[in-house]
């Protein structure tokens, strides 16, 4: 009798709020819904199917109706009907479903980039406009964003249900994933992939908001400083400025619209300039150097945080002119010559990595 | 309800004297024995004492995820135990399970041999699996392993302080021992047939080992190869897998994955093996299709080793390969798909009796159905994005796991009971234990597909409150799944001793292993027999009775 | 009693109950032909061949490697099940090799 | 009910004479020999596959850090790389006689077999320990004490020998190639050791006249075991040694 008011309780709670699947927030997500509805529809036809012929045999042929078998060989006409049928359904399920996967992963190109950062335990929201965010990430609707996701640590792994999109963060290699939001509200943001003590508690909220609202919040929560600004002082304290200053006969190429462009390595490979190259370059420059350049920029690894990674990437990604590059070059001779050694009166610019 | 067992006359009946149970006395004849059926009886007895370790460690995280706050235990205790119990399930039971026990004591016997080609080898691989299985323990005991059972790098590598390399080195040794297991089969399948007894009569049995016993040999030195690196990253930081020192943590993905997808096969294909035997048996009739069951088999075998980066979509390879590899997970699910309609229609035209292995080979095709039709779900691309890495995952795995390997092994289990050890299971509390199976692992297991449908991701010692119905559930299944495994385990061990005589063949089977004395003797056969029968040869059966009854009776 | 062993195993295809003994002048050629071939990849090494180098050096070591196993190990005289066993080997491990190797160099090729 | 064999339905009573060292549940000695075979056969399957995650994993890092690699595999020893791959192949070919010795029972060409090849076992040990060493000195064996500077600035004689200077990140990669090179040569050396154990017992075994009545089996496949350790490093040596030697 103790029992049945918790067990009744339960059973309320249950219906009252019984759903089989999250709420539907996202553009892509009745898409999804639909695949997975088809899936449970022909599995639950299987399914029924095995159990009416189990049952119906079972039935019709038990021992005491039948008590002398009839040995059959087999038919190779049904056993191909129940070859064909079930892999012909599966390759729909295969194209239906890769044609989502590609959505899913393929952003538009208006898509607005928020990077996130995985780290024990977790996650770190950077809009472009300099807001931060732990364990939250706000978002407008009606707007394309795209995630560019990274890990400091261990394997991470992004997923907003509500939205049905799920991205792996790596450590060392951007990943990316997009969505665009349309319901307003608040949804769960999970971190899937096991990552250690706390991974349970990686958790946080995804805030949908109206256009409106989200002007009013990224007015109200910024840190001053955005992304690219961040990014240009960090340009300037690992005096990156020294070599990429744009002129003529600068050591580096010039980074004004470098970004999107397609550049010819000196390897003579062709590459097109997106985020995970800037940053490949950045800790990796030996093999990204463009044609017509010698190998001489010194590695980052180690130097830069993810965190000052991203800034500097954004920096780059919005750089359209080498003016600016110029005059913080002008205005920083006072600095020492050697590039190595700014890094130390940097360090207190946000972004470089703390031993 | 009407039954096939026929069972001797219970007032003159006798074990016989001279089997392999008595054949020699003292514990050293066991430790030091070369008989493949003494090995399998040690199998059988190690594995159950890691399954109840593994299915006690289940019951611990089942309690803890009773309520949404991690209160029971603290999250990184959790951890550890949900590691122990993947490890402890998939490599020290999942994958010796049907092998080491019924295949084990059945497949010289099915193919009438007198052993196995190489009993030293068998016997070593028992100890390999008993010295994993002590490592395993004591990685345990000195403070446990929080990687999860897969072992992600950089997390084994670099992040996680416990006891990897124990635990690595445990898994490494138990893959030898899988190795051995399967390498035998292979051989003995091969070489040591009787005469008359050719490729398309081998029970399907048999057909459903060749094939887990090729994945065995063929992808478990890869698993081994890939946790040396991990130990060697650990101890002298070699940056194979190390992402700071230009290693790719992915890399350790594809060699884990191209062990660990086979693998599934490994547990899933003797299981399915013996379904094939108690269908056929209690439906007196030879199997649907026989062929395309033994091809389908093999195909899942070979097919098996194509499909590893389906657990990797969204983890950042290439979506090419993403199109590749799904396209061909495609391709894996028919010979399942196959084998269930060939047991449905097995069933046609049968004389069916249910009897209990009967009763556990049905819900393992309702289960396995279920499993095998949501791995569709995952294996196609876009809908693997929402559904990985959540309580899908687990319900699927588990499903074909616990719904599909474990219910066939305790049908056959029960199925060979009177084989291994001469004496029959008591009927009556056995149908009720594989019906209180059933109904304990649907209420265990059905709610977490919802959970993952919703999105509740796995090895979450605390999650968010909404989802506590639905755990609240499967918590309860779990205890009603608890007991209908502790049944089992309790009347078996009663029925060693007050069971009854079973003779030799209790369930009118036409296999080769009921046509000797149970229990069987040392050497299986006194003369090794000449097959001129077919396979599931009823008809046979029916002949050789009239034969014993016109000369004996 | 052995004789009822003899052919009853269709697939399996072992017809021999004499081992072949490979003869000694056999061996030495083989070995003549390993020394060789190992002169030649180093050599080859030395010489610029563009992306042809790795490719000659592998085909090479897989030259060597097929009379090591014909030969020395007996395949060529050995039966189709054995053979068959060689090249089950060695189709799992291209599957290994080529798979994994089909994901990296696929990534170039999109933007992901 | 009968108690049992009713399958066994022709009774075999000839019994031939078994040799002692035919196991009890194989029919003739021919069975037992072609199954042993086949078991040592798949079991270097196994060997195969344990090889073929080291070589995944090399191909993949050699086609991102090729110039890392040719760096690094150009500090290795090609004398020595080459010496070692010449006197596997002539162990190999000792190994091959010997098992031709045991086939036609020639007692002093087998012991003499065995001890050449086991002397060229430990020969090909010998020098690979010196290539460790060296690379002990050099700091190239990965873990805390590696060191790529001699990769960032190169030797006056590796200048002269026209290697040239490789960028500091690219360099750091180099230690993945160490990796590599020892878990690959020291798998294939533990292989070594352990082959050079079982060859220490057989070669007692021969030399006390064992292997002289017809049963070779665990001459023979020890040969087999010793021949897949040498085509390892068939293809480890091009692998290792010799990436772009003309560079």
């Amino acid at each position: 009798m103790g029992l049945s008011p918790v067990l009744w309780q339960f059973l309320v709670k249950w219906m009252t709020n019984f759903a089989i699947i999250p709420p539907e927030a996202s553009r892509i997500a009745p898409q999804v819904d639909a695949l997975l509805v088809f899936m449970t529809l022909v599995s639950l036809v299987g399914l029924v199917l095995v159990g009416l012929l189990v049952t119906a045999f079972s039935i019709l042929y038990r021992r005491e109706r039948n008590p002398v078998a009839t040995q059959i060989e087999g038919s190779t006409l049904l056993e191909a009907t129940w070859t064909i049928i079930p892999l012909g359904l599966f390759l729909v399920m295969f194209v239906w479903g890769s044609v989502l996967y590609f959505r899913i992963y393929t952003p538009p190109p208006n898509a607005m980039n928020i990077y996130v950062v995985g780290k024990q335990w977790m996650w770190k929201a950077e809009h472009p406009g300099g807001q931060h965010e732990i364990n939250s990430l706000h978002v407008p609707t009606g707007q394309p964003i795209q995630l560019t996701l990274i890990s400091q640590d261990v394997f991470h792994s992004f997923s907003i249900p509500a939205f049905r999109v799920k991205r792996e963060a790596i450590p060392g290699r951007y990943t990316t994933v997009w969505f665009e939001a349309t319901q307003v509200g608040t949804y769960h943001l999970f971190c899937t992939q096991y990552c250690g003590t706390q991974h349970s508690g990686m958790i946080g909220e995804v805030d949908v908001m109206t256009p409106d609202d989200y002007k009013k919040w990224l007015a109200s929560s910024t840190s001053g400083v955005s992304l690219a600004q961040n990014g240009e002082r960090l340009f300037a304290s690992l005096s990156c400025n020294a070599c990429h200053s744009g002129q003529p006969d600068a050591r580096g190429p010039s980074l004004a619209d470098v970004y999107g462009s397609k550049l010819t390595l000196s390897s003579g490979q062709p590459v097109l300039v997106d985020e995970a190259y800037l940053r490949q370059a950045i800790l990796n420059p030996s093999a990204h150097i463009t044609q017509g350049y010698a190998p001489i920029m010194p590695t980052y690894q180690g130097q830069i945080s993810e965190e000052g990674l991203i800034s500097l990437v954004e920096y780059i990604k919005n750089l359209s002119s080498n003016y600016r590059v110029q005059q913080t070059l002008n205005t920083s001779t006072l600095l020492p010559e050697q590039p190595d050694k700014a890094t130390a009166k940097g360090a207190a610019t946000q972004g470089v990595s703390k031993p | 309800m009407s039954t096939i067992v026929s069972l001797p006359d219970q007032a003159t009946a006798r074990i016989p004297k001279r089997n392999y149970i008595t054949n020699e006395n003292g514990i050293l004849s066991w430790l030091l024995t070369g008989d493949h059926k003494r090995i399998a009886m040690l199998y059988l007895i190690s594995i159950t004492f890691f399954f109840f370790i593994g299915g006690a460690l289940a019951g611990l995280i089942r309690l803890e995820l009773l309520t949404p706050q991690s209160d029971l235990m603290a999250a990184d205790t959790y951890n550890k135990v949900f590691t122990m119990h993947g490890v402890v399930m998939i490599f020290l039971f999942l994958v010796p399970s049907v092998p080491a026990t019924l295949g084990n004591f059945l497949i010289p016997i099915m193919i009438g041999a007198k052993d196995l080609a190489f009993p030293k080898i068998n016997l070593l691989s028992w100890y390999l699996y008993l010295a994993g299985g002590a490592m395993t323990l004591t990685a345990m005991i000195t403070g446990g392993v929080d990687t999860g059972w897969t072992f992600t790098t950089p997390m084994s590598t670099h992040f996680s302080n416990t006891n990897v390399i124990t635990t690595g080195l445990a898994i490494f040794i138990a893959g030898f021992s899988s190795i051995f297991t399967g390498l035998n089969f292979i051989v003995t399948i091969h070489r040591m047939r009787a005469p008359g007894m050719t490729w398309f009569k081998l029970p399907l049995f048999c057909w459903a080992h060749y094939a887990a016993s090729i994945l065995m040999v063929l992808g478990t030195p890869v698993l081994a190869i890939t946790l040396v690196l991990v130990v060697l990253e650990r101890t002298i930081g070699i940056g194979v897998f190390d992402p700071t020192k230009g290693g790719d943590p992915i890399l350790f993905q594809h060699l884990f994955w191209f062990y660990s997808h086979p693998a599934v096969y490994i547990m899933i294909l003797p299981g399915m093996g013996v379904i094939s035997e108690v269908i056929s048996t209690f439906a007196r009739k030879r199997v649907f299709g026989y062929t395309a069951v033994a091809f389908s088999s093999v195909a899942i075998a070979v097919f098996g080793f194509f499909v590893w980066a389906h657990h990797m979509f969204i983890m950042g390879v290439s979506n090419y390969a993403v199109l590749v590899f799904s396209l061909l997970t495609m391709l894996v699910a028919v010979p399942s798909a196959i084998k269930i309609f060939n047991w449905a229609f097995t069933l046609y035209k049968g004389s069916i009796t249910f009897e209990t292995p009967m009763l556990y080979a049905f819900g393992f095709m309702g289960l396995f159905t279920i499993g095998g039709l949501t791995g569709v779900f995952l294996g196609s691309s876009g809908t693997d994005i929402h559904l990985t890495e959540t309580y899908f995952i687990v319900a699927h795995f588990h499903f074909v796991m616990v719904g599909g390997m474990l219910m066939a092994f305790l049908s056959g289990v029960h199925f060979w009971w009177p084989k291994m050890t001469g004496r029959m299971y008591p009927e009556k509390i056995s149908q009720l234990a594989a019906v209180v199976t059933f109904i304990g692992f649907n209420f265990t297991f059905f709610p977490q597909f919802l959970l993952g449908m919703l999105g509740m991701p796995r090895r979450y010692a605390a999650y968010p409150p909404e989802f506590q119905v639905l755990n609240v559930f499967s918590t309860a299944g779990a205890s009603i799944l608890g007991v209908g495994y502790l049944l089992p385990m309790i009347y078996l061990i009663w029925s060693l001793k007050y069971g009854e005589v079973a003779g030799n063949n209790p369930w009118q089977a036409t296999g080769l292993e009921w046509q000797i004395q149970s229990p069987p003797l040392t050497e299986n056969f006194t003369t090794i027999p000449v097959v001129t029968q077919d396979v599931y040869d009823y008809e046979w059966l029916e002949r050789q009775k009239e034969h014993e009854v016109t000369h004996v009776g | 009693m052995s004789d009822k062993f003899e052919n009853h195993d269709v697939n399996a295809g072992h017809t021999e109950n004499e081992q072949h003994i490979v003869s000694p002048k056999v061996y030495l050629a083989i070995f003549g032909a390993l020394v060789f071939f190992t002169a030649l990849t180093v050599g080859a090494s030395f010489i610029e061949m563009g992306p042809w180098n790795p490719v000659v050096a592998i085909a090479i070591a897989v030259v060597k490697a097929t009379l090591v196993v014909l030969f020395f190990m007996h395949i060529k005289y050995s039966s189709k099940l054995m053979k068959l066993t060689v090249g089950a080997g060695v189709f799992t491990f291209l599957i290994l090799v080529g798979m994994s190797l089909s994901d990296y160099f696929t990534r170039a090729w999109g933007q992901w | 009910m009968s108690d049992s064999h009713a399958v066994a339905t022709t009774a075999d009573a000839v019994h031939h004479e078994h040799p002692s060292y035919q196991r009890h549940h194989f029919v003739s000695m021919e069975q037992q020999n072609e199954t042993v075979s086949f078991g040592m056969w798949l079991f270097l399957l196994t060997e195969i596959m344990f090889f073929g995650g080291l070589f995944t994993a090399y191909l993949i890092y050699r086609n991102w850090y090729y110039p890392a690699f040719v760096a690094a595999s150009h500090t290795l020893n090609i004398v020595e790389g080459t010496a070692n791959t010449g006197v596997l192949i002539t162990s190999s070919f000792t190994m091959a006689m010997g098992v031709w010795c045991a086939e036609t029972k020639r007692h002093k060409g087998l012991v003499w077999s065995l001890i050449a090849t086991l002397i060229l076992g430990l020969g090909f040990l010998g020098i690979k320990a010196d290539e460790y060493h060296e690379k002990y000195v050099l700091h190239h064996i990965p873990g805390t004490s590696f060191s790529a500077q001699a990769f960032v600035h190169p030797s006056e004689e590796a200048l002269k020998a026209g290697e040239k200077p490789i960028a500091p990140d690219m360099a750091a990669k180099t230690e993945v190639y160490f990796s590599l090179y020892f878990a690959m040569t020291g798998m294939h050396a533990l292989h070594m050791i352990i082959g050079i154990v079982l060859l220490s017992g057989m070669l007692v075994k021969a030399w006390r006249g064992g292997y002289m009545n017809g049963h070779i089996a665990f001459v023979e496949n020890f040969g087999l075991y010793w021949h897949f350790v040498d085509i390892v490093w068939i293809f480890l040596f091009p692998l290792l040694y010799l990436i772009s030697r003309h560079q």
